[in-house]
């Protein structure tokens, strides 16, 4: 078990949808991955979508810091959608919400940022 | 490290980061039968990741040659989790335990592995100090019904 | 227990049988990496069960405060298994070795341990003794583009 | 992960549907539900279905053929089905294929003792 990303662009918006393990060993790949769509897709907003991410610990938390500095440089939003309760209580935790916003779906998301 | 009436597992590994997932998929086998709540099984498994990677990166400073130590027992109404590393040991433990500190940003860690743990554990214990290595000790209380006989 | 480029676990437990599950989802996990096929996981996981459930019910008659011991290295091209206790030993090996022989008919043991270890490994080596307890060393070797780096 | 034991008689037959694990630890259980059926509902033949048994170790054997001994005292059979490649392997090396048959399915089982 380890972690699958797909990445989907929609305008100046990134989806990002995990499945499986998002710890230390994985974040790296991540990391790698965002960073590049970030600089060279000239992506804004991020969509974090979560419904399949079975396990996430802190080197998580320490990931998606790292982008949402780069996108708040642009003005840009996250939003995080279809979160496990376990997985909430950690960016509760760690005052996530206070910079981004949860919905329920992806959908949701979208429309938040102004995708009908 | 008497056994009566309890059931015990240790468990060492190379402080490799592929061995995270190991170690909590080995901590939770070891009490599935204890027939907790999904919430319950993730809160451990995220505390043993949390103390396991402070090992690997901390600790260790991803030595791989280096040995994280993880034991488990289950006795009367608690399960008891140590995670042991032999490395560079923290110097200040209350600055350390602060939420969103963090010696690494370069690495990108939150600061909030010490907070985690104790929010999802009962109690944590941690002995240390500068050049000792690092044990944290954790204890969650289960239910009664789940009580090991 | 050099550690140089390889990957190595070990692993003590109290011998109980609810632990014979642990001990093949503990080396099951550790190897996962290595994406074996499911035949070759099968297997492993079965020779494993077969080791510890032979330590628990010979080696200590099912004495819940002994403890089994089980390692894993990966390294190269093969993984290395060893799984130990300190109980009876065995008298006479060659015997024990054989097909369908077992010194525990009464609780319909089948005598084929031994045999399925030396049909799913490589190699099965046994260090034994009456009174100086037994412990199998058994090896896999898996295909060069799943060798550890 | 443990073992599920599903009981279902037809005549004289009885179908035994393993699901989960099946070693020395749950293989206690397995063997006294058997016991059971075999003494008191005058079981004849048994099915062992075996489709979701996701693993089994030689204590498995020990049951079995632990089962079949009862059953072939009153001249009954034993049939395999559903059978994955590791376990098959097993039933070969201990050569319980001498001893009992192998089918596809439940019901080639079932026709194999003469129930349509
Ligand atoms: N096992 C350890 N060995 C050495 N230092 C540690 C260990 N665990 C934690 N620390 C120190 O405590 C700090 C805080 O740890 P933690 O709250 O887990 O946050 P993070 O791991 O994100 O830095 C670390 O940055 C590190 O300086
Ligand atoms: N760890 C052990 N300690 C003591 N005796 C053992 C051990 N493992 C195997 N033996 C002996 O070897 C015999 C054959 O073992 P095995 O082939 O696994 O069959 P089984 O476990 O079904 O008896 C056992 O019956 C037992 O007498």
């Amino acid at each position: 078990m380890s972690l699958e990303i797909d990445l989907e662009q929609r305008d100046r918006i990134l989806i990002v949808r995990l499945k499986g393990e998002l710890d230390h060993h994985t974040s790296d790949e991540l990391k790698k991955q965002l960073e590049s769509a970030i600089e060279e897709a000239d992506i804004q907003h991020i969509i974090l979508s979560l419904k399949n991410l079975q396990f996430m610990d802190s080197s998580g938390i320490g990931v998606i810091l790292g982008r949402y500095k780069k996108i708040s440089q642009k003005q840009g939003e996250m939003v995080v959608c279809s979160i496990n309760p376990t997985i909430k209580r950690l960016f509760e935790l760690s005052g996530l919400f206070k910079i981004l916003k949860l919905k329920e779906s992806e959908e949701d998301a979208l429309h938040m940022l102004g995708v009908a | 490290m008497t056994n009566k009436g309890s059931n015990y597992m240790e468990l060492s590994f190379s402080a490799r980061s592929e061995n995270e997932a190991f170690a909590r998929v080995a901590v939770a086998s070891f009490i599935s039968h204890l027939d907790l709540t999904v919430e319950e099984m993730e809160e451990i498994k995220t505390v043993v990741s949390e103390a396991v990677t402070n090992a690997i990166i901390h600790g260790y400073e991803q030595d791989p040659e280096q040995m994280v130590y993880v034991s488990t027992r289950i006795e009367g109404e608690q399960i008891e989790i140590v995670v042991e590393d032999k490395g560079v040991g923290i110097e200040n433990l209350d600055e350390a335990r602060q939420p969103l500190f963090t010696t690494k940003p370069e690495l990108e860690r939150s600061g909030m592995g010490f907070t985690i743990m104790e929010n999802f554990m009962d109690s944590v214990e941690v002995t240390t100090g500068t050049g000792q290595g690092t044990r944290i000790r954790m204890i969650k209380k289960v239910s009664p019904n789940k009580i090991y006989s």
